[in-house]
């Protein structure tokens, strides 16, 4: 791990804030799983956990005006972006202080204001419209960049060729970040690309492309960061691959019978989380007892955001009608 | 000899009933064969007929219509399952401008016999992307034909029916029905397509219906009966070509008509509907033609406004109330 | 001041008229830039205005779609060309699931100023795949506008109202009608969008069109003027929002109406029509609505079978006269 | 040009009929333009003149039972294919001797006995129809294979991307060939494609590729000949790029305002049908007479065509309603 770390500059804070945001991350999704069983929480649930490096060690070398766009699996790239867990669950309670006023849900978090783009429920989505945000950036003259994530059965879908050509024709400031964690629903990735590797995908449109680690959130940090340097400074797309995996079913509702226990005990062993907090501890960064604390503040910041949703009112009946048009 | 089975079964029993009947008969889709279908409908036929008759795809929704075009072109009979309506969107292209119109243009040459099956859902909160109900998209094209099941028997019939018909059919099922049950005639069983369905016979009203809603329509019907109001309930089950002659004769009868429908009222199923009532009977129309239908919103997440958004049974009973003049 | 100028040159003013006004707006699609459109509809405006404002894609028209909604979703107003309305069933996704949905799915946050031009067009010996009229389809969807002009005037004047509205907009243009000629006033033109126009005053019936189709009502209005009857020409000009309010103004004034309409019959803006007359109109009702619309086919090649298949003024007039008890 | 020809064994009478085929490919189109501007032919013309050689080396290698999808700039794949110069101007003329029986028109050929599958006008249609034959062919276990051509401006639709997919990950017996003539409508290739080497659009799927020169017919053949081999043998897909030129505008109705006289006049120098009858000059092979009489021979074919559909019926209006359905 300190292999990577050596070539970036990340103070003490920096760190644990990752630390923090994967932890809160893994605890929101647990939490969500939970209400979800007692029916507190409805429709899809995609849960994130086992996949919180990626999206956090992106995200977290982002600047604040920089545009992020996920798909469904989307809490956790949102929580990485700054909105509160408040806000989010509140919107996978369908109240009216949720992110979204309710009307989203779990696949469709937006926030505007921290540049959170949606939550997009079509598989590949998302990649066209990251395509126009690159172009509207380009068009503004403005030195952001967007990150749009997805996963490894999105690649197969017409719209990511369309997208990726069409950014790299252009030279758009988009960064597109395969999630690739083996399987889209039950269907391992080898079953579904023609190829192996994906991070092939890249090459016959001339991105230029990284495979990272996805379980190691420094690792991932690290290329991000290399990665948003070199976009924001040559306006060009880049392509990453990130080798993760989902601990859970694809959806809440999914048994997994597609894979085996061991092949899942096997990534656990590679836990993010843990293995962050290993490296803080090696580095005497942490101790045990601030680790403890960090958790606890995290719990009472869940339970803090369960309360409030469960406290705070569904939409009137008359918002069925508002936000259609402008 | 009938079983009390539920419609997913059904829709299953007549998948491996074709695929024994006719090898040409192949199952092609995202996560139809390895993991039984997202909604289970085909569980167990993977097993049953193995990989080339049972076919997994990637996530590419328009090349999987196009291998199923491709395919029927040289004969073979593709049921294709597109994981949900929603998606059916991204495969929008070949569904309209081929399958529904290689046939024609090319001077009869072809037939396409391609089954696409897919469920429609509304009311599982699953936000605006995944609750769409798409079929008057589809009623609008010709060269399909569509067809939408309300029962376990019909899901059966329409489907066994579908299979051996020559021509694209779009074959809407419904998530809200897969776990319902109903008598289901073992064996082979087709209902003709293009035939309504009078669930119900009644004097005072007519009130069509089709798929989910056709549920509640016949709850309405039951609670209006206890009120004295006497509904005849029909069932369009094919919604393209649409059953005129079954729709004209009962609204000549009862003189008013309901239509509960739960996609878009703009130029939606019920518009068509009622524009058929009007040229056909508007003489024995004795009140303006009420559709009961879906609100003209995406579909938001959260629960209440979902429930809202979606006509129930009180609704529908609600409206023809009004229309007998007792609301 | 007013020019006499052509459908097309209207657009054209729009264009560049809105190009000036606000940097915000940019035209972006297939051969839009250094070609100068498909049917020229952008013409001199790449060299007015460069390559960031009026920009040439690939043929991607999913990818397209996905860059006006990206661009708007950050305060951008793209004008995105669509080189024919057939295409864009390549892009139904991005525009069904994406435009017309992403504000409510935000909860208002954002708005998706996005114009989405398109030529439809039939009459041209096209074939099948090149000769669609999609307007009932996108009258269905909720959260999209769409739009219908039939003048040079109201081309121009919808356009600019279209740019400057703050939702995703289906402007649907007519191959037929970029030659047609007519008074347009310069500069500043705004038509508000959702607002029918009267074409032609009358008493006797109500002829409801637009696009092409309003040409020949206007010519079958004409026609049985002579014959001593006198139309009502409404010309719908939005197709969402319907103008319900001047559509049943004029039906109770006349109490008979006729829908010329240049799409399939089925689930088509005709039924919809229809149908709010049904329910707003149904006492002042003497007779039923009529439909004119395309033959239900695929559009065949053959000029005598299209021109079969396309309704003409002759047509309206026959179904104008049967109505009127003349025929 | 002799250099592909010694790996191929190709009697004269082959290589006669493919200069005769493409002949009769140029006169026909020559006379559909002319009778464009008569008025007989309308909606969309798109010609085949300047390519002929990448069709007819193609098609040629085929066995009768395997199948041709082409575009909308189809009527000279679809002549290869065997389908006779009359039933297809009687299709241009909207006769009911037509192909399609009038109903299709130019960009709408079918030819059910023949295998040839269309006549595609939606721009990539065509691509994932071909993998659905292909499929279909394996489902039969019979060793047929199937060709699908399409042009530059193609490889940038979604549906490229899924259709090369499948047929990779599948290993289905379809042909992609792409017909490089350097534009796509007004749009230069190198304008809508990120890469400038076409080819290498296939890298990303695995699947075999090779670039032939699409204005040598043998050259063309020598590679069809090897291509079709292999993949009837191993049932695999392969991609083809034919670099190639029209030498008219895109549709009939183009201008060709993007590209100079001169580029044009430098292609018509390697005319493939100049080229061909020289090659069979200096090997012997043919008479300046034998040519003349080829000639006389197509153009009096060609006019009995004209005269063939002028003298045809126009489908009945009760035509209008049927094959709609079956
Ligand atoms: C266009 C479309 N097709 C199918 C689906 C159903 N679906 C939802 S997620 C999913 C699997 C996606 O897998 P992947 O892209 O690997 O993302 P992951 O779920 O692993 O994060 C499928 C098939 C969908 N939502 N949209
Ligand atoms: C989906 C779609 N988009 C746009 C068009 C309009 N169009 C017809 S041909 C063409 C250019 C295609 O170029 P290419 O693929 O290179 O083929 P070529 O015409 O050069 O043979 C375009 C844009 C279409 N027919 N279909
Ligand atoms: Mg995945
Ligand atoms: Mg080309």
């Amino acid at each position: 791990m300190s292999l990577y770390t050596e070539r970036m500059i990340l103070s003490r804070d920096q760190l644990i804030g990752m630390y923090q945001t994967m932890q809160r991350i893994r605890s929101f999704e647990e939490k969500s799983s939970e209400l979800y069983t007692k029916g507190k929480i409805g429709g899809f649930l995609h849960l994130y956990i086992g996949q919180e490096a990626v999206g956090v060690g992106f995200i977290s070398a982002l600047k604040e005006d920089d545009y992020v766009i996920g798909s469904y699996r989307d809490h956790g790239q949102c929580i990485a972006k700054g909105t509160s867990t408040r806000e989010i669950m509140a919107e996978l309670f369908g109240k009216s202080t949720g992110i979204s006023r309710g009307k989203g849900g779990s696949m469709h978090l937006f926030d505007v204001k921290r540049g959170f783009l949606g939550g997009h429920g079509i598989v590949g989505g998302g990649i066209p419209v990251a395509a126009g945000v690159g172009l509207a950036i380009r068009y503004k003259k403005t030195d952001q960049v967007v990150i749009c994530f997805f996963g490894d059965g999105a690649v197969n879908e017409g719209a990511f060729h369309e997208a990726l050509n069409m950014v790299a024709l252009w030279k758009l400031p988009v960064i597109y970040v395969l999630e690739n964690n083996l399987y889209g629903m039950g269907t391992a990735a080898y079953r579904a690309s023609s190829i192996p590797d994906l991070i092939r995908r890249a090459s016959c449109y001339d991105i230029d492309r990284e495979q990272v680690d996805g379980m190691d959130v420094l690792a991932v940090r690290e290329v991000a960061e290399r990665t948003i340097y070199k976009t924001r400074t040559d306006k060009e797309p880049r392509f990453i691959e990130a080798i993760t995996y989902r601990y859970r079913g694809h959806s809440i509702s999914d048994p997994g019978a597609y894979r085996t226990r061991e092949e899942i005990e096997e990534w656990q062993k590679r836990d993010p989380i843990m293995r962050m907090e290993n490296y803080l501890k090696e580095n005497s960064m942490i101790t045990d007892d601030e680790i403890k604390a960090i958790r606890e503040e995290i719990s009472a910041e869940i339970q803090d955001a369960v309360e409030f949703s469960e406290n705070s009112p569904f939409p009137s009946k008359e918002e069925l009608y508002t936000d259609i048009y402008a | 000899m009938a079983a009390n089975i539920t419609y997913r079964e059904a829709l299953n029993q007549a998948l491996r009933e074709e695929l024994q009947n006719n090898p040409d008969v192949f199952i092609i889709g995202e996560e139809v064969a390895q993991y039984g279908g997202a909604y289970k409908v085909t569980e167990g036929l993977y097993k049953e007929f193995g990989p080339e008759r049972v076919v997994d795809t990637p996530i590419s929704e328009e090349g999987i219509a196009g291998c199923g075009i491709g395919a029927a072109m040289l004969g073979l009979r593709p049921v294709v399952e597109m994981m949900t309506v929603n998606f059916t969107l991204l495969a929008m292209d070949q569904i309209v401008n081929n399958a529904a119109k290689l046939r024609y243009m090319s001077g009869g040459q072809f037939q396409i016999p391609a089954v696409i099956r897919t469920p429609q859902s509304l009311g599982l909160q699953l936000g605006a992307q995944h609750s769409q109900s798409l079929e008057a998209w589809y009623a609008h094209v010709p060269g399909l034909k569509v067809i939408a099941p309300a029962t376990p028997a019909d899901a059966k019939g329409l489907l066994k029916s579908s299979i051996r018909d020559n021509n694209p059919i779009i074959f809407l099922e419904n998530e809200m029905l897969y776990g319902t049950k109903g008598e289901v005639p073992e064996g082979e069983l087709f209902i003709p397509i293009g035939k309504a369905d009078v669930k119900r016979q009644g004097k005072d009203i007519t009130l069509i219906s089709y798929s989910m809603m056709l549920i509640q329509a016949m709850k309405a019907a039951d609670t209006l009966a206890k009120e004295g109001i006497d509904v005849e309930v029909l069932d369009l089950r094919t919604l393209r070509p649409l059953d005129a002659e079954s729709i004209l004769a009962s609204v000549k009868k009862t003189h008013k008509a309901v239509i509960a429908e739960a996609d878009w009222k703009s130029c939606g199923m019920g518009a068509e509907v009622t524009s058929i009532i009007l040229s056909g009977a508007f003489d024995y129309l004795d009140a303006p033609v009420v559709r009961v239908a879906l609100a003209e919103v995406p579909m938001p997440y959260s629960k209440p406004l979902e429930k809202a958004a979606i006509p129930t049974a009180d609704d529908i009973a609600a409206a023809v109330r009004k229309i007998m003049g007792k609301g």
